[in-house]
């Protein structure tokens, strides 16, 4: 056991293993942890030991976060960043503020790992639905697709596919707090193989009555191409960019330098120039171009330029544009309409 | 390796080999059927090894390995309920089948035991693999070309058969969606008919090909 | 250097692969750490950068695995172990000395092939198992990756015992040191391979498999001990695959002065470096893109290299 | 010859056995004593509502077919490599007769759009 | 080792693969059958190879050819079990005996 302890003891003092269940206007706070190195942001709860809970979570999504919250393996720690640990449902979390964050961080892991702080889950300890010892097996049904084992039905009657080869279709909802996606985005897709056959887009809108939030102090599309930056595998340059997007007086340069190590053949492009165009209203058509715009723009506003908001986009006609991707595309694109999206969660655009 | 060690070796793979066997179809999960065939076959090939084949049966490894994959890949696509979450019989006649089964593998024994194969050891144990590229580029040359062209009617009939529209039109056309229960006729689910919108675009190679249809 | 190559008692050799593969580990990890540094200009912390990856595995050493709803536990475990198994096999048949290997097998090249197609095996069991889409999509991503990248490293193999005349890799470092060197007679098979390798070692800009875009795919439903096997794996694949390309391309443990295994261990640090550095620079490429250039760009020039290597082994 | 595959088997199971027990550290063999809430599978917040483990359609299914077929090309070449030198250039356009018969396969494949997402 | 012993483990596979064939339902199945009793053919081709053959190099093309037999096997049957997916949605023997009528 001496061991252990020594492993524990070294443990603490690893960066951070934060998950960030983002809600609505917390550009800066995941700017934050991007760019700190004692912090690593991880891409699924369960490589996680803190969840750092930042922006206006919704009422409606609070159930969602318990969810993703129990995902986090035990024993684990929330933290919430400027907001109400007891609206949440979430009555072990810590509260505190954006500056103090990543110290709080490191105390809070630092008692995770060595055994002095454990979340208890806030779900259901059993199943919900009652399966155990119905059915010859105790699949919980008869015959052969009318089991629900482990309770949970099996897939759904095929239907007829893209290709003609109607195979089972995978009904999820993805999001509001996955990672790989936009936040306060829920995606419902059929999902056959690794194809979007069906796709509803969702955006959970802010509480009626939610505080108005302070203006972001952080260019919106420079964390977005941090974001993009991560979910192309180049998480290094994502640092750069989220250090950029959270420094006030930022340098042409510097935004300029960042773009010729981005901008070229082998480098982002790589991952995005393949990506199908998009036909939107405001929304230019090429994938590259897309965040090509957003270091265009975080360039300008470091000269002092009016900043432009971006326009929403209509859920819908994205979600029909995502008809057909594959699952890493469909997140790419997603992933280029940040801006876009987090404006149309807050004032939802019509569809044209 | 002594004759001792090689007796325990290939009686160990033997078994397994014949224990993976039996596994393939006795198992629920489709993947671990599929992977107990890979690893039979792996153990073949180790005997191919401990009888100095070495090419085969390393090449054993190779080949059963990327055929498993695939295999894999299909039995998941096209059997319901692949990792057996809900378990199932799909057999028919069973003891007609046991019967024959070890009626064949008696019978075949038997004549394993009764012939009397004259020995002839192996002339050049370290030259196997050397004569058999001379066989292929001499003797067998034919053999080679004639495996080339049936590889490639093999791969025209695969992509043929399988691609999703061919030449003469969708290849769905017609189809009916599955019975959810296989004993009860009336259980097919009223779908849409599958007219072949959405993969017009199959036909054309080289790109991504998706339009906002489907 | 001529005849068969001196082995060590297996059980030695066990310990002389497993070493090897730690040690890879150890410094491909922290090759890892400095570059991400280096390409984030985090400042010039280099003691910082060699601590870090050391604290993370502690730290995954105390979390724990948890149990997802319905689990292929006996799949699962046997990913990670697997996949590593075949690392280890990669390793074995390569020369590691002057005069040495811990098998110098006659079909050596055979060997590191069906490792390669094993480990797929590997990676697909391992998004298949926690029963989780996001992982299941990783797995199915993979062996899209993997039924491509495989011929080309075949290819590229093959050609590399045009010369040899031989599978065995003893040889076909003996014929480099006899003739030239394998990347000078043979130029475009070393980016061929190392497109193989970055991809069947599951590393950036190939990552098929454990995509961030999939939250890390196969290995999201992982966490502690589980997770650092995997990651262990993948290193030790990266390991194994810069060791084998030092070995094929350049003429492994040949050099002037220094001992045979002092020159495969710098040759094979400079590709893994080389390997390390394309996974922090490179976007990951999408699976279509890469089926697509795999087989119509990437498998005629694999034609081309065994065109041109044939001819320069008559010549 | 049997002796450097005992030690390639040896290397290999030794291998597996130790990152195999690494791997199995802590696990909770019985998915059902877990805490429920906690085993659902990553999301980003929502239970699923069907298991992963369904007839999953791979969209490169007739390249997996063709590849099978393919790489049985592999057994003749590599006992080709190690006799290319000794039989010369009679063996350099045999294969390549071979393999440009193989990749009139290919490129129907490529041709009929088998490369594609189906 | 014998040609006997190797012949008998081979005749289990064949067996067992037989077996295979004869009771499962589904296409796919079946198809694992008749790898199952290839797998034996080969073991036997080997064997004889080993003791009998004298290292005729034939013996080996007879491996080869088996591999070759079975890759195309599994080939043209998946395609077919796609082509007849496609058109009836059944992926087993006794379904596509209903829908013929």
């Amino acid at each position: 056991m001496a061991v252990m302890d020594r492993l524990r003891r070294v443990a603490a003092t690893a960066p951070v293993a934060v998950s960030v269940a983002l809600g609505h206007g917390a550009d800066a706070v995941l700017a934050d942890l991007r760019a700190d190195a004692r912090v690593d942001v991880t891409a699924s709860p369960r490589h996680a030991t803190v969840l750092v809970v930042a922006g206006h979570v919704p009422a409606a999504a609070v159930a969602a976060l318990g969810r993703v919250h129990d995902q986090v393996p035990a024993p684990r720690a929330t933290v919430v960043v400027d907001g109400d640990p007891a609206r949440l449902d979430l009555p072990a979390a810590t509260a505190t503020t954006r500056a103090a964050l990543v110290d709080e961080l490191v105390r809070v892991h630092a008692a995770v790992v060595t055994g002095q702080r454990h979340d208890s889950p806030v779900g259901p300890a059993d199943n919900p639905v009652d399966w155990q010892g119905i059915g010859p097996h105790g699949q919980g049904g008869e015959g052969m697709m009318g089991g629900v084992p482990w309770g949970r039905p099996m897939a759904m009657p095929p239907t007829v596919g893209r290709d003609g080869l109607a195979l089972d279709r995978l009904a999820l909802v993805v999001g509001p707090f996955l990672a790989v996606l936009p936040p306060m985005l829920e995606v419902e897709v059929g999902l056959q193989g690794d194809v979007l056959e069906e796709v509803e887009l969702r955006t959970v809108p802010p509480d009626p009555h939610a505080p108005t939030p302070p203006p972001t102090p952080v260019d919106s599309g420079l964390v977005a191409l941090a974001e993009l930056l991560a979910l192309v595998g180049l998480g290094a340059l994502a640092t750069t960019a989220a250090r950029l997007a959270r420094t006030p007086d930022r340098r042409v340069e510097d935004v300029a330098a960042l773009r010729r190590r981005i901008d070229r053949p082998w480098g982002l492009r790589l991952g995005t120039d393949d990506l199908d165009r998009l036909d939107l209203p405001g929304v230019a058509p090429d994938p590259t171009d897309r965040w090509r715009d957003w270091l265009a723009s975080a360039a300008s506003t470091a000269v002092g330029d009016a900043h432009h908001a971006p326009e929403p986009v209509a859920t819908d006609e994205v979600a029909a544009q995502l008809v057909g991707m594959e699952v890493g595309h469909a997140v790419l694109t997603l992933a280029t309409l940040r801006p876009q999206l987090a404006a149309s969660a807050v004032a939802p655009a019509v569809s044209s | 390796m002594t004759g001792l060690a090689v007796d325990i070796a290939f009686w160990t793979f033997a078994v397994a080999a014949a224990w993976f066997g039996w596994r393939v179809f006795r198992t629920d999960s489709m993947v671990r059927a599929t992977f107990c065939l890979l690893a039979s076959f792996l153990n073949v090939g180790a005997i191919m090894v401990l009888l100095l084949a070495e090419y085969l049966g390393v090449a054993m490894f190779f080949m059963m390995s990327v055929e498993m994959v695939v295999m894999a890949i299909f039995m998941v696509a096209f059997m319901m309920n692949p990792a057996g979450l809900n378990p199932m019989e799909m057999v028919h006649q069973p003891r007609a089948a046991i019967a024959v089964g070890i009626g064949a593998a008696v019978g075949l024994g038997v004549v394993a035991v009764v012939a009397d194969l004259p020995p002839a050891a192996l002339l050049d144990e370290a030259g196997t693999i050397r004569a058999l590229g001379n066989e292929l580029m001499g003797a067998s040359m034919l053999l080679m070309e004639v495996v080339g062209v049936t590889l490639v009617a093999t791969m025209v009939g695969a992509v043929v058969l399988s691609s999703a529209s061919g030449r003469y039109g969708s290849a769905d056309t017609g189809s009916v969606p599955p019975l959810l229960d296989p004993d009860d006729p009336d259980s097919r689910p009223d779908l849409v008919s599958a007219d072949g919108e959405g993969d017009a675009h199959a036909g054309h190679g080289g790109h991504g090909g998706h339009g906002g249809h489907g | 250097m001529t005849g068969e190559l001196a082995a060590p008692h297996p059980v030695l050799g066990a310990v002389v692969v497993l070493g090897v593969l730690l040690v890879g580990t150890a410094i491909v990890t922290t090759a890892d750490a400095v570059v991400a540094d280096r390409v984030a200009r985090r400042g010039l912390d280099l003691r910082a950068s060699l601590v870090r990856p050391w604290r993370r595995i502690a730290l995954s050493l105390v979390r724990p695995q948890p149990a997802t709803e319905r689990p292929d536990w006996g799949l699962w475990v046997l990913a990670p172990a697997a996949y590593v198994g075949m690392a280890a096999m990669a390793v074995s048949v390569l020369p590691l000395g002057t005069d040495w290997a811990v098998a110098d097998v006659r079909t050596g090249i055979v060997v590191l092939g069906s490792a390669e197609v094993l480990a797929m095996v590997a990676v697909y069991l391992h998004g298949w198992a926690p029963n989780s889409p996001l992982s299941l999509v990783g797995a199915y991503r993979f062996v899209a990756a993997g039924l491509s990248f495989l011929l080309l490293s075949m290819f590229v193999l093959i050609a590399a015992a045009l010369p040899a005349e031989s599978m065995s890799l003893g040889r076909i470092v003996a014929s480099q040191q006899e003739g030239a060197w394998n990347v000078l007679r043979q130029p475009l098979g070393l980016p061929l391979f190392l497109v193989v390798a970055l991809s069947v070692s599951l590393h950036g800009p190939l990552d098929m498999a454990d995509g961030t875009d999939l939250a890390t795919g196969t290995v999201a439903e992982s966490s502690g001990p589980a997770r650092l096997a995997w990651e262990f794996g993948r290193r030790a694949m990266l390991t194994a695959y810069a060791l084998a390309t030092a070995v094929v391309f350049l003429a492994g443990p040949a050099g002037p002065v220094l001992p045979g295994w002092a020159w495969l261990a710098v040759k094979t640090v400079a590709v893994a470096v080389v390997l390390v550095w394309c996974g922090h620079r490179l976007g990951r490429i999408g699976i279509q893109r890469y089926v697509r250039i795999a087989w119509t760009v990437l498998l005629p020039l694999s034609f081309l290299h065994l065109a041109i290597s044939g001819v320069a082994a008559l010549a | 010859m049997l002796g450097a595959f005992l030690a390639v088997v040896v290397a290999t199971g030794t291998t597996m056995l130790l990152v195999g027990w690494l791997a199995s550290w802590g696990r909770t063999p019985d998915p059902t004593e877990a805490h429920w809430s906690t085993t659902l599978p990553v999301l980003g917040g929502h239970e699923p509502r069907v298991h992963a483990w369904n007839r999953f359609h791979a969209r490169y299914y007739p390249m997996a077919l063709v590849l099978m077929a393919f790489e049985m090309e592999m057994m003749f070449m590599y006992p080709w490599a190690v006799v290319f030198v000794e039989v010369g250039g009679r063996a350099l356009v045999e294969m390549g007769v071979f393999l440009a018969l193989l990749s009139l396969g290919v490129l129907y494949l490529w041709r009929e759009g088998g490369l594609s997402w189906q | 080792m014998t040609i006997v012993t190797v012949l008998l483990a081979s005749a289990v596979l064949l067996g067992l693969g037989t077996w295979g064939v004869l009771s499962q339902q589904s296409f796919v199945m079946i198809m694992m059958g008749f790898e199952l009793a290839i797998n034996g053919v080969m073991l036997a081709a080997a064997g004889v190879w080993r003791f009998t053959s004298g290292g005729e190099p034939r013996g080996q093309v007879l491996v080869i050819v088996a591999m070759l037999v079975m890759a195309v096997e599994a080939a043209i049957g998946f395609a077919l079990v796609v082509a007849v997916y496609r058109a009836r949605q059944q992926d087993t023997t006794e379904g596509i005996a209903e829908l013929s009528r």
